[in-house]
């Protein structure tokens, strides 16, 4: 049996930044069978659809979900409280394949970044660079850095770091990486496409889709993909949420 | 122990919980959970004549107790169905039903013909899926079609055949006996009540579809109303669905009428729920001293 | 401030929510948490030309975000309503809407006569109860008969008359033109979808009248969709309503085609809701600058 | 205005039964304007309806609400939480009319019993008859005490108390009482009525009903009753719980 829904005991819960909050949860073991990019599915009391958060981190037998509320069920999350248990659905999907001997850049934006903190601590040395609106958003800046990753801020309006585009640092350093890995919103990730396509630089990005299985059985969170020059449909719960940023066929 | 079995058509189930179409694939991804062989049987994913993508997403939204779900029979098309995930299927040791929709009475036909060489269990109709442009629900909207569709695809099917009921109709009583005169074994019911859901900030319908099909607890009293006022109208037995969520969700429908059950929606909250739900069953059964789950079917009493 | 007056029919209503009929007798009871004159309107119990003493109880059960009801009309008759409640009604400061229903064509317009002699500001034809066993929704659930009852009430109407449609019906656009056709001022829409609940213990519906009416949030998405294929398919204005909980839900059912809202199920946890409604679409016209409430009616920008 | 819902923060909500609870809730004002029999309806998170609970005691400032787990709402209610708001609609309907000059007998069934206790406080030395199904489900003794009462206790089984049925006590203490109030299941308030109409003692019964708006407006509480020879529809939430014995048309 590959899958089995976990009862996961919540260890701390606390906003980091503007609504957003840092969900820390106890394995129960120490090492946890997850792979960077792949997605925990939280069931929320009350709710018909579980809520898809990706691993933030998954070091030390603490599962880390770091997400934005924006409706009724991440409002929900927020208000669970320490030592209650959570129903998680972990890990689901397929994350990033990443590899130590190569250099990677990882691209976040916005809530898109929590993700890349747990690719981060699978690469050597990876550059970090991730976008925010605005300072009051920034999150995760330390951990980037203790997992090892040099760490490049933007903001879109120069409250923090750089002002500018996560794409602006990564045309200007993407000479250095031998690979780019990316979860944001979606104008973001294709712009990312854009500039590895130009400088002809691998690239994984990690889609978003509304979800109800999180398993690939109810094929709702479909994305279409082009294969062998042949357009066909995936699913983001199964067959990503990580695809070849070359295959997706995006407004598809 | 209980006796949890149930006949359907002739067709036997170790208990009375189906998956429901359309929110279990074939089978392979829950088979992760638990064996299949837990369930008394899977209706596949609706198939189509042809492969089909769907519709483009977003293809699901949620809402208060309940769900609307926009997919468009996305599928590989029959031929696939019977290569490819047939043979792991018939080795689950569970009853499979396959579910069919179509554009046209022929494409049905031609589907019954291929599925009835092959051994699969059960043949489903669905002839409700409101989320197609062409095929599905209007064959299943008035009296006349349903009866004409049911009996052209009776000529054809060599499998025990279901009819598979929309509730967006004035009269579902009526559509049953249509079904029945036109030769189905069994009917199942509900599909899902066309919903609509808009974001007030962008004013664009949430479902790409503009409009999807609602499941879920939410249309649990409308299913149960209408298992019960077709159970009165028909002689063939009824597989009851729609918001299945708790064992006494589904005592009551069996209650109401039926006499097996699909569970759909629940599964994305609870992928364990058919196997729970039997277990609610069967404890309710030995509580009551009741020795098999079929004396429950149908025992309402009207005032 | 936002503009929240709306005009129905050439009736002008302060805000648009409108106390639903049935959950909200004759204003009195409610009077006693707010002003009536905060709400736009009010529509009343559902009135017959004789008293009737409705359903025997239990006449409620709660469902998954839902309710069933099966009053069953209890009301004083139209005569009582006009001396004993029109009277008091009409120095409220808001809409008043006299809700009719009947046994037979003659009783609807017996009742229009009398109430066009009366300084209430609209009638709503209630042909839409699902709830008694002659009168209201046989009258509701084929176009013809739609068609045929409001020509004949509008002969005998001399106020804006509205019509109420069930949306247990197969098409219920093509019903809202019968109405249309008929001589109607406004639609009213959504009635309740007939649902049934029973208890596994006794195996007894648990509405005596075995079946019931679901309304609340459960039934809002296809309410939402009902009242966008009506509004894509009338061009009479359409006062919406089934499970509006929220300001957001009130805004969503505008953009989807409503002119003005019903109110009703929410009133039961909070009393304060359509107050709170009204509070909450001003507040969202003025976060997206936009002058008046009639400026969202429509505005749904399908795929 | 005659009704405003209020917020009511919850002292204590605890077992004093198997499956029994007693919410106490602190009202804001020392006097609570509260008749007994008169009940409260509680809102209940994710309901669509409030749940009618009579008024069992609302002295100094606390208003106590004694109810019994039977279904989803009460389960709800039960764990509560000290500190929390509630939010109730009180005090709804008509209670009990007592005359301090005049000697009750006050009966109560099963949960029908914690109204009686705000009603014997109301009371000059009432004969307060309680009967429980059994031992396990006895509430509220002492406080029948401790409120002046004589208080009587039966259960079905003998577990505690005097074996039988509140009506074998009433039978033999009726001569002393001018008047009868009960609260409790039907069969038990139809006996009790027999017996008052046998002795021709005037009785007050409080009823239940399935209700939705609680005040009078739905109409969904109906409850048949005879008026000047007339069987007309009354209702539970606005004309009662507190009915007239002789009018209440049992099986109407
Ligand atoms: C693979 C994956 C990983 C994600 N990782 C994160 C993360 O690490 N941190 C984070 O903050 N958010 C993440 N999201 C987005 C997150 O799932 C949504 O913000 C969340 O589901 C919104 O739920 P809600 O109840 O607050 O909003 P509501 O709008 O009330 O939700 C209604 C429904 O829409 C769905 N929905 C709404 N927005 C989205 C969305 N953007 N993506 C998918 N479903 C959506 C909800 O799941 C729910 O079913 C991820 C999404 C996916 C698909
Ligand atoms: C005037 C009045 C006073 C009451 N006082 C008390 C009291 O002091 N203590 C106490 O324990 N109980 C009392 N009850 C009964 C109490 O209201 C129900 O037990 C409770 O509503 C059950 O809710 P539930 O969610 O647990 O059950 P569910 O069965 O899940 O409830 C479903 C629906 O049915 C209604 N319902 C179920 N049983 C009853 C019932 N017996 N009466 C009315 N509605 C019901 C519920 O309110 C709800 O709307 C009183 C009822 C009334 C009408
Ligand atoms: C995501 C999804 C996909 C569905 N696809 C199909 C389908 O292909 N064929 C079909 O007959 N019904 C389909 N249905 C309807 C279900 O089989 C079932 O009739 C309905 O969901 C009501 O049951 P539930 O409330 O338990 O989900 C689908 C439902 C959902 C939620
Ligand atoms: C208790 C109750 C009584 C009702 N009585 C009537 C009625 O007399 N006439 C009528 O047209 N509709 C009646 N309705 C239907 C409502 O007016 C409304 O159409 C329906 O409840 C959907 O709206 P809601 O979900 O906001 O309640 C009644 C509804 C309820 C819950
Ligand atoms: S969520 Fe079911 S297939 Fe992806
Ligand atoms: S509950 Fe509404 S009238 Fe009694």
């Amino acid at each position: 049996m590959k899958y089995d829904i976990r009862q996961l005991r919540l260890l701390s819960n606390e906003a980091i930044a503007k609504g957003i909050y840092d969900m820390r949860l106890a394995y129960g073991e120490n090492e946890i069978p997850v792979q960077c990019g792949q997605f925990a599915h939280v069931y929320v009391p009350g709710k018909s659809l579980r809520r898809p958060i990706s691993v933030c981190d998954a070091r030390d037998g603490v599962l880390r979900l770091v997400y934005q509320v924006k409706g009724e069920g991440t409002k929900i999350m927020s208000q669970m409280k320490q030592g209650e248990q959570v129903d998680v659905l972990v890990p689901l999907g397929n994350g990033f394949c990443v590899d130590k001997e190569k250099k990677y850049a990882l691209i976040g934006g916005g809530i898109g970044v929590p993700p890349m903190l747990y690719t981060a601590a699978q690469c050597k040395e990876p550059l970090a660079i991730t976008g925010f609106r605005s300072r009051e958003l920034v999150i995760l800046q330390e951990d980037f850095a203790q997992a090892g990753a040099e760490a490049v801020l933007v903001t879109d309006d120069g409250s923090a770091g750089k002002k500018g585009f996560v794409t602006d640092v990564l045309r200007e350093r993407i000479a250095e990486v031998d690979e780019v890995c990316a979860c944001g919103p979606t104008p973001m990730l294709e712009a990312v496409a854009r500039v590895c396509a130009e400088f002809g630089k691998p690239c994984q990005i990690s889609l978003e889709e509304r979800m109800a299985c999180g398993i690939g059985a109810c094929l709702v969170c479909a994305v279409k993909v082009r294969k062998n020059g042949e357009e066909i449909m995936q699913h983001v719960c199964k067959n990503g949420p990580v695809f070849n940023a070359e295959e997706v066929v995006f407004h598809g | 122990m209980a006796d949890l079995s149930v006949k359907v058509a002739g067709v036997s189930f170790a208990n009375p919980l189906i998956a429901a179409s359309g929110t279990f694939g074939f089978g392979r991804e829950y088979g992760e959970f638990y064996p299949l062989s837990k369930l008394g049987g899977i209706s596949c994913k609706g198939i189509t004549l042809k492969r089909r993508d769907g519709n483009p997403p977003p293809r699901i939204a949620e809402t208060p107790s309940g769900i609307l779900n926009a997919v468009g029979l996305q599928n590989p098309g029959v031929d696939v169905f019977i290569r490819e995930d047939l043979p792991w299927l018939k080795q689950q040791n569970t009853v499979v039903i396959a579910n069919i929709a179509g554009n046209t009475v022929e494409d049905y036909c031609a589907m019954a013909e291929k599925l009835s060489e092959t051994d699969v269990d059960m043949i489903e109709l669905n002839i409700s899926c409101p989320n197609v442009k062409s095929g599905g629900v209007q064959f299943g909207t008035s009296c006349e079609s349903v009866g004409q569709i049911t009996k052209e695809v009776r000529a054809h099917c060599r499998k025990p055949l279901i009819v598979k009921l929309s509730p967006n109709v004035t009269d579902i009583a009526s559509i049953a006996q249509a079904a029945e005169a036109g030769g189905a074994d069994a009917i199942s019911m509900i599909n899902t009540l066309t919903g609509m859901k808009i974001d007030i900030r962008t004013r664009r319908p949430i479902i790409r579809n503009n409009t999807g099909g609602l499941s879920g607890a939410a249309v649990f009293p409308v299913a149960v109303r209408m298992v019960w006022q077709v159970s009165n109208a028909v002689s063939i037995p009824i597989i009851g669905m729609g918001g299945i969520t708790t064992w006494e969700d589904a005592v009551e429908m069996m209650i109401a009428g039926a006499t097996a059950l699909q569970i759909g929606t629940v599964l994305f909250s609870d992928p364990y729920a058919p196997v729970k739900i039997a277990e609610g069953i069967n404890q309710f059964l030995n509580d009551n001293h009741i020795a098999s789950v079929t004396e429950l079917t149908g025992t309402v009493i009207p005032w």
